[in-house]
């Protein structure tokens, strides 16, 4: 019986990040609209491009190869799978330990590789300038959220998010120097992630500014389609990611009853609300960076990182 | 009744005399192998039954292993001269008159070597290393080219003077011993000598072993007094640079660890050990550069038997029965090697028509036997496993840095070093493109690769006679 | 009786020393050659007092060997081929004389001091015997170093084995000093009028041995 | 056991004298190569069967030092590597099968190969000092052989140069370790090394021998010098055992002497391991990126792995020292299961290099590319490989790596200052390194598989046979099956950490859904096989769904071309071009990179060049100055040769007074 309502929780979570990732984007887009004073596009809209996007046909360059067509799939699945990991309205997800945050980036890290290698495939040179940013950007990125990582894994002492987010509700953390050292460095590697100002320009179509954008200039139809759903889920997991982490409040317990799971909901989508506005607000106050900038602004966020594990440690053997 | 002991002296002895009457190469050539194989076989028979050692002539574990490698190594090489020669005629480089001068001069040599090895008078031994220097110095002066005698003349000049040292230096063993042991010829008896050696004048016997070991230090080739040797390779016709490298040097060294053998029975004396080790630092170190800038094979292999003397040298001054034992080990292993890559050179000179290393290459495509019998002796004198001279090695090194570790850290370095030099022109010689002339050679190969299978075999299986032989030479040596 | 032995046997080997400390001066070919054959007779006379208080018979042999061979033989042999090589001019020395005598005081003191150590129940004549020997033996050595001719050269050497051939007569009983001393002698004879100076005169017209330095296998 | 294994390799050291006698028949390969796959096969049994019945065997021989023996050992640890050897041997072989017969000298080659296996099973067998080394050195000049086996190009001839003076000197450096281990009375047998407990300074210099030892030959920077030179040079294969192999009994002989021989560690060794290995691994993947040699690039990968191998290490003897046994058991596991790994798709890569080699005869980088159209099975493995070894769930890689990290969360609880603040610096270097590594593989893929054509003969390259397809499936399909079953591999190795460390990791295979956890489930867990399934599933779903629901038509068109017709394939992104991002990060720094870009006049017709000149500091600062001494000295001694007879006597007769003067100063 448990079982059963573990397994309707998890797929639950799945469908839910799924079906929320598109209206986050939608709303983040919204709200910047709104702050330019324009009217924007409705906070359907991503649902429509998807659909449409789904219908056409695929138009493939000659010189793509086999590969170039199961990228998408794999990058989707991917992303899909790790963001149905994050406790977002409940915790003690039934597969929750099947990957913990280590896995859970690494897997964004394997959806990154092969995207890139979609960018190299075509063999023109905007993929290669796309791919070969991509991975500089990576290369600072991804370890800087593994410093993160370390920095709550070491406060938490476990790297499950489940377990971690238990911790971070008891309230026996109290307010540390690392924490907020790492929540900088999380916001500023999430932004990089995300390819989102000023890191790179989800709007931009001219190619010498792009990064994403450049990568998967040769798609098109059901392979676009899918590879932005996955760029809105990945969007969707580092805010439930933050807000499991840094606001972990009204996550209901794995053994939470019907008031709890509301209130987990609730809570959930206002989280998400107040990071999308924090977002838009943020990229819209703030100019896109030169690309050879962006290495100075991971840097800082792995140097933030690194401070707060070794400040931990510090205090550890205190 | 003669029996093994004057049967080694005999045979060369009359070998020499017959080989100087007889005309006409081939025939000497073979009778010159005879005489040498029934010699080999002879000292092989003193493991069998051991002659009992008279005033003047001795056997005991220490030289019997040296004579049968003298006489073993004496065979071989002919074998391989006998075909060198006869290349060596058919180019014109010797006449016949020569050709008879050297076997003959050959078994002189041979038997001057076993006379300095089973000598039991300090006096007779000097006068045999003498006599087989002055042969070698004949022998090197062959060719009569410009580059021969002058070479030849080098050798003679600090050979004789050297001769002069370790006389000096035998003079004051005797006088050291006299007032012990009593005038005449009981005391410069080995037997006798090293029974008293404890109550011999300390100051005297010190003087005396400065004045043998450079006496027969030059013989050696040490640093600094080897100028001698690496010409004396160079220019003399191979199977006699096989011959030096392989046992002269060792005959030398067989004297000096004699006279090691009296001061460490001394309980006043110098212990000769720093003096060793200096000198055989020296060596290795300094040779180990040397092979860097050579041009020529011949004098490139020339150098690394100076470079092993020096290692050996260093060994026998750490001393320790380990240390010893190494050493006895790495003179037999490099005797084995470095006469046979003198056989592989002497073939790999005639097909080149040179001893330039520059015009010589890719030997392994042209001749894979020859290139590939240099290469495996290189690797062996290189003290690379499977092959004798690692065990050697090895256990110079490892049994002596727990004492020494910055002395050994220098013999390490200068190994190192030669390894270096060594394979850099092993590279151009042996590997590339081809270059020279590339005809096939008329070589026998057999001596060559007999001496790479003993070392190959000693490098992994040692016989346990022979472990105990030089187990109590070791003990011997202290 | 027992001082006058030592006395004259101790005259007879400083007297040795001393002439090589002449030969050591002495800068011409001929001057040279004409001391060293004096240098042969001082030690041949101290050979024959040597076996007359040791009363050994062999060593009059020894020094026959060295009056006739030494003192006479090779010093006019060696006259006849500095003539024909025609180098009987002078002989130019690397270091000068002065300092070269230098050097011989030095190596003189040095061997006393090396053999004084030596403990005195080594019969005293011995003592002093091998401490002229050495110094001779050096003086040799010396000489051989500081002379950049040939001949010189082996003058050179044999003033050293006068040396040792001293010492050897000087240590009482030893056996084989008559057998080492013609072993010596044909060295010598070897050196002298040996193949290398033929075969050196056939090839070159000089024996100056830096004409053979020319022809060292490894330049070019 | 260890009888039969010697058997093994006695059966390898026979194949030598009868690939020299088969040398001129042309089914000499086939022969070699299929009896040293069956041999390696059987040893490779062998080792399994003593790893799992847990029982230590012994073998000696009448040989090697008389009065010692040769003794041959079977424990827990010799019976991994043993696998280790032995699994990329056979690979290795039944690769060869098919890539052999392309060898233009076999001869050269067949005679060493069978050799060289042997000799590194021997090394993993040798249970004292003298067989070990003899083994070792064995091993090296067995490779060496291999090497210059193409000794016509002059690089190579330098590659096996540098190759053999870096062997003898790390031959030497264990020599020395041994020797003060032995003591001068000279117990070389390991036993009696183990009985005796060294002193700890004593201890220390051993460690520093044993590093510097054993290093040069895992390649350890800065004593990696030779390996990015030998490994490419050598025949594919043989560079799959080099990288895949070799350095692993490299490892072996560093875990050998600093866990098993050393008994307790100083804690302090552990920072001196750590640091060399977190700089070992960063400084090996970024040279790894500056390469466009796609062997050369594999091969600095090795550096980069052997740092991660040694950081695994060295946590376990931080933890060992703090007397943490299960921590250490943790990071030891983690090291030797990424020695596993690494072995595997190291393996898996250069084979893959070999099938491009054989295809088109370039191992340049800018000279490749589209080949995963002409040879899409080669395409396929190699991407697996690079999957794997950029550290990338769901494979094998990633789960060592991510074992590793878990033993450096652990570290917090050492009580030393020194670890504290070195440990996470390392965990540092550690990410930095495995997301470089990715940026790496992205390019090396990318480069030579994906795009168009550079040249024509990547055009007509054409794919590769059966045999070396079979032995690159196997190693791919290992890299899965360990990569979402480690459970399975982590027991394996617990009697390893047993005996090495006390203690072993908890027992994983019991746990439901074969997850793996370390410690504590509450803490760190992870699940290879459902997070594949998952991701398999959702994949397959998405595309079913979408192929049902909405579109799956598809049309051909050309690629996007901004304007300008035609692009030819020169446009592409080259392995340099793709580089230069990273290069501009990070090689300014770390190897002084500098752009030169010549753009002519306007209306000049010389065309523009962009030069890029990269240094190797290390070289530089290291081997350089050593070459130019011991060149200098050669020189300066060289004149010795040339004095007169005058001054070889001035020689001696100084030599002499010298030694006068010393007796007269006697005391």
């Amino acid at each position: 019986m448990a079982v059963i309502r573990d397994f309707a929780f998890q797929g639950a979570q799945m469908l839910l990040v799924l079906l929320l990732s598109p209206l986050l984007t939608g709303f983040v887009r919204k709200v910047k609209a709104r702050l330019l004073r324009r009217q924007g596009p409705p906070l359907l809209q991503p649902y429509r491009d998807l659909v449409r996007l789904m219908r056409k046909e695929v138009v493939l360059a000659e010189s793509a190869s086999w590969l170039f067509r199961v990228i998408p799939y794999i990058i989707f699945a991917g992303t899909w799978v790790a963001a149905s990991l994050v406790p977002t309205f409940r915790s003690g997800l039934l597969f929750s330990w099947s990957a913990d945050l280590i896995a859970l980036i690494a897997l964004l890290g394997s959806a990154r590789f092969f995207l890139a290698l979609a960018g190299l495939d075509v063999g023109t040179s905007f993929g290669g300038i796309g791919s070969s940013r991509e991975v500089m950007i990576a290369s600072l990125a991804e370890p800087a959220m593994l410093m993160i990582v370390f920095t709550l894994a070491l406060i938490a002492g476990s790297t499950q998010l489940s377990t971690m987010a238990a911790y971070m509700v008891s309230g026996e953390v109290g307010l540390r120097v690392s924490l907020g050292l790492a929540l900088l460095a999380l916001v500023m590697v999430a932004i990089a992630e995300n390819a989102r100002i000023p890191i790179d320009n989800p709007a931009t179509h001219l190619e010498l500014t792009m990064v994403h954008e450049a990568m998967v200039l040769e798609y098109s139809g059901r392979h676009l389609a899918l590879i932005d759903l996955a760029s809105q889920l990945k969007l969707l997991l580092y805010i439930s990611v933050i807000g499991c982490l840094f606001t972990p409040w009204g996550i209901a317990p794995p053994n939470g009853g019907a008031a709890e799971i509301a209130v987990g909901v609730a809570t959930y989508m206002a989280k998400l609300a107040v990071g999308g506005v924090l977002l838009a607000i943020f990229e819209t106050s703030i100019a896109k960076m030169r690309v050879f900038r962006v290495p100075a602004f991971l840097g800082a966020a792995l140097m933030l990182g690194l401070l707060g594990t070794l400040l931990l440690f510090v205090s550890r053997s205190l | 009744m003669i029996d093994a002991l004057t049967g080694v002296l005999v045979i060369p002895a009359v070998a020499a005399g017959l080989l100087a009457a007889l005309p006409g190469y081939r025939l000497t050539a073979r009778l010159n192998v005879l005489a040498t194989l029934l010699t080999f076989l002879i000292a092989v028979s003193l493991f069998a039954v051991e002659p009992k050692s008279g005033p003047y002539l001795l056997v005991d574990d220490l030289n019997k292993v040296f004579i049968v490698l003298t006489t073993f190594v004496g065979f071989t090489t002919s074998v391989f001269s006998a075909s060198y020669i006869s290349h060596e005629i058919e180019s014109g480089r010797l006449t016949p008159t020569f050709v008879r001068f050297y076997h003959a001069m050959y078994q002189t040599l041979m038997f001057a070597m076993n006379l300095a090895l089973v000598a039991n008078n300090i006096g007779l031994m000097w006068v045999a290393i003498e006599m087989a220097t002055l042969t070698t110095v004949l022998m090197v002066g062959i060719y009569r080219t410009h580059e021969a005698l002058e070479a030849a003349w080098k050798y003679f000049i600090l050979g004789s003077v050297g001769i002069a040292l370790a006389l000096f230096g035998t003079i004051l063993v005797y006088m050291a011993a006299r007032p012990v042991i009593g005038e005449g010829l009981e005391a410069m008896v080995w037997t006798v000598l090293v029974t008293k050696a404890a109550k011999f004048d300390p100051a005297l016997l010190n003087v005396a072993f400065v004045f043998l070991l450079l006496g027969y230090g030059t013989k050696v080739g040490l640093a600094p007094l080897h100028a001698w040797l690496p010409d004396a390779h160079a220019e003399g016709p191979t199977p006699i640079s096989a011959v030096l490298s392989g046992l002269l040097l060792n005959v030398a060294l067989y004297a000096l660890l004699r006279f090691k053998m009296l001061l460490a029975l001394n309980p006043v004396a110098i212990a000769p050990g720093p003096l060793m080790v200096t000198m055989g630092l020296i060596s290795c170190v300094f040779a180990a550069f040397m092979l860097y800038r050579r041009r020529d094979i011949k004098r490139m292999f020339a150098y690394s038997s100076i470079e092993h003397m020096g290692i050996i040298v260093f060994a026998f001054g750490m001393g320790g029965t380990l240390a010893n034992f190494a050493g006895l080990l790495h003179m037999t292993m490099h005797s084995l090697t470095k006469s046979a890559i003198f056989f592989a050179v002497g073939h790999i000179a005639q097909v080149k028509g040179t001893q330039k290393i520059a015009d010589m290459g890719g030997l392994t495509v042209t001749n894979p036997v020859l290139g590939w019998g240099l290469v495996l002796g290189v690797i062996a004198i290189a003290g690379l496993p499977p092959l004798g001279i690692f065990m050697s090695e090895f256990l110079v090194v490892s049994s002596t840095f727990a004492r020494e570790p910055w002395l050994v850290i220098i013999l390490v370095f200068g190994i190192l070093v030669g390894l270096g030099g060594l394979f850099l022109r092993l590279n151009t010689i042996a590997f590339g493109e081809p270059r020279g002339p590339t005809a096939p050679a008329e070589a026998s190969y057999v001596p060559m690769f007999a001496h790479f299978a003993i070392v190959f075999v000693a490098g992994i299986y040692l016989p346990p006679a022979l472990v105990t032989g030089f187990q109590n030479v070791a003990r011997l040596l202290g | 009786m027992r001082g006058l032995s030592f006395d004259v046997a101790h005259l007879l080997a400083g007297s040795l020393v001393l002439v090589s400390f002449m030969q050591l001066y002495q800068d011409r070919l001929y001057a040279l050659l004409n001391i060293y054959a004096l240098h042969a007779l001082v030690l041949a006379a101290s050979v024959a007092w040597q076996a007359f208080i040791q009363d050994a018979p062999h060593l009059y042999l020894t020094a026959l060997i060295a009056l006739v061979f030494k003192a006479i033989v090779i010093p006019t042999a060696l006259h006849r081929i500095i003539v024909r090589l025609g180098i009987h001019r002078e002989i130019e020395t690397v270091v000068g004389v002065g300092p070269a005598m230098l050097l011989g005081m030095g190596l003189v003191a040095l061997s006393m001091v090396v053999m004084l150590r030596v403990t005195a129940e080594a019969d005293p004549l011995a003592r002093e015997d091998l401490a002229f020997a050495l110094a001779v033996v050096l003086l040799g050595l010396l000489m051989m170093v500081t002379r950049r001719n040939a001949v010189s050269q082996v003058v050179g050497f044999m003033s050293l084995e006068n040396g040792l051939v001293l010492a050897a007569t000087g240590a009482k009983g030893m056996p084989l000093v008559v057998e080492i001393s013609v072993a010596f002698s044909v060295l010598i004879a070897f050196i002298v009028i040996g193949i290398f100076l033929f075969r050196i005169r056939e090839r070159f017209d000089t024996v100056d041995v830096q004409a053979l330095d020319r022809f060292r296998g490894e330049r070019r | 056991m260890a009888t039969y294994a010697l058997y093994g390799v006695a059966a390898l050291l026979a194949l030598a004298p009868i690939a020299v006698a088969l040398a001129a028949s042309a089914r000499a390969s086939n022969v070699i190569y299929v009896a040293s796959l069956l041999v390696t096969l059987a040893l490779g049994v062998i080792g399994l069967m003593s790893l799992f019945e847990r029982t230590v065997s012994i073998a000696t021989l009448p040989l090697g030092l008389p009065w010692l023996g040769a003794h041959f050992r079977i424990d827990a640890l010799a019976a991994f590597f043993v696998i280790i050897v032995n699994l990329g041997g056979a690979a290795a072989s039944l690769f060869a099968i098919g890539y052999g017969s392309h060898e233009e000298s076999p001869q050269r080659v067949l005679p060493f190969y069978p050799t060289y296996l042997a000799a590194m099973n021997l090394v993993v067998l040798a249970d004292d000092a003298f067989s070990f080394l003899v083994s070792w050195e064995f091993m090296s000049l067995s490779s060496w052989a291999l090497v210059v086996a193409h000794h016509r190009e002059r690089e190579n001839l330098r590659a096996g140069y540098v190759y053999l003076l870096m062997a003898s000197l790390g031959t030497l450096a264990l020599l020395l370790a041994f020797g003060l281990l032995a003591g001068s009375d000279g117990n070389y047998a390991f036993d009696a090394m183990r009985a005796s407990h060294p002193a700890p300074a004593l201890a220390a210099t051993v460690l520093v021998l044993a590093l510097v030892g054993a290093g040069s030959k895992a390649g350890i920077v800065p004593l990696h010098a030779w390996l990015p030179l030998a490994h490419p040079a050598a025949p594919s294969h043989v560079s799959a055992l080099m990288s895949g192999v070799m350095t692993k009994v490299a490892v072996y002989g560093f875990v050998r002497i600093a866990f098993d021989l050393l008994g307790e560690p100083a804690w302090w060794w552990s920072m001196l391991v750590l640091a060399v290995g977190g700089i070992t691994a960063v400084m090996g993947v970024l040279y790894a990126l500056m390469q466009h040699d796609l062997k050369r690039l594999l091969a600095y990968h090795t550096v980069e792995n052997i740092g991660i191998i040694y950081i695994g290490l060295g946590l376990a003897l931080a933890f060992k020292a703090y007397g943490m046994p299960v921590a250490a058991a943790l990071a030891l596991t983690a090291g030797l299961f990424h020695v596993f790994n690494h072995s595997v798709f190291k393996s898996l890569l250069f084979f893959g290099a070999g099938a491009v080699l054989n295809a088109t005869g370039e191992r340049d980088m800018e000279h490749l590319g589209g080949l995963i159209h002409r040879m899409p099975q080669t395409a396929f493995v190699f991407l697996v490989g690079c999957v794997a070894i950029s550290a990338l769930p769901p494979l094998n890689g990633f789960v060592s790596e991510w074992l590793t990290f878990q033993a450096i969360l652990l570290s917090p609880q050492l009580p030393s200052w020194g670890l504290t603040f070195l440990v996470p610096a390392v965990g540092a270097l550690l990410a930095l390194s495995a997301a470089l590594a990715a940026a790496c593989f992205v390019k090396a893929f990318g480069v030579t598989f994906l795009g168009r054509p550079r040249t024509p003969a990547a055009a007509n390259a054409r794919e590769t046979d059966s045999n070396s397809l079979a032995a690159m499936y196997f190693l791919a399909a290992l890299c899965l099956v360990a990569g979402i079953l480690p459970g399975i591999f982590i027991d394996a190795l617990a009697p390893v950490t047993n005996a090495l460390v006390g203690k072993s990791m908890p027992h994983q295979t019991g746990l439901d859904w074969l997850t793996v956890v370390p410690i504590a489930e509450s803490r760190s867990s992870y699940n290879g096989l459902l997070v594949f399934i998952f991701v398999t599933l959702s994949g397959s779903i998405a595309a079913f769904a979408i192929h049902r629901l909405a579109s799956d038509k598809l049309r051909r068109g050309p690629a996007w071309d901004c304007g300008y017709p035609e692009l030819s394939p020169a446009t592409q992104y080259t392995a340099s071009s793709f580089a230069q991002p990273i290069r501009r990060v990070y090689g300014t720094t770390v190897f002084r990179a500098r752009e030169i870009g010549e753009m002519p006049p306007p209306g000049a017709t010389t065309p523009a060049r962009l030069t890029v000149e990269i240094h190797d500091l290390i070289w530089d600062a290291a081997y350089a100055p050593i070459a130019a001494f011991i060149g200098y000295a050669a020189e300066r001694l060289n004149v010795l040769q040339f004095l007169t007879i005058r001054r070889y006597l001035t020689l001696v007769f100084s030599a002499l007074v010298l030694l006068l003067l010393v007796l007269a100063i006697w005391p």
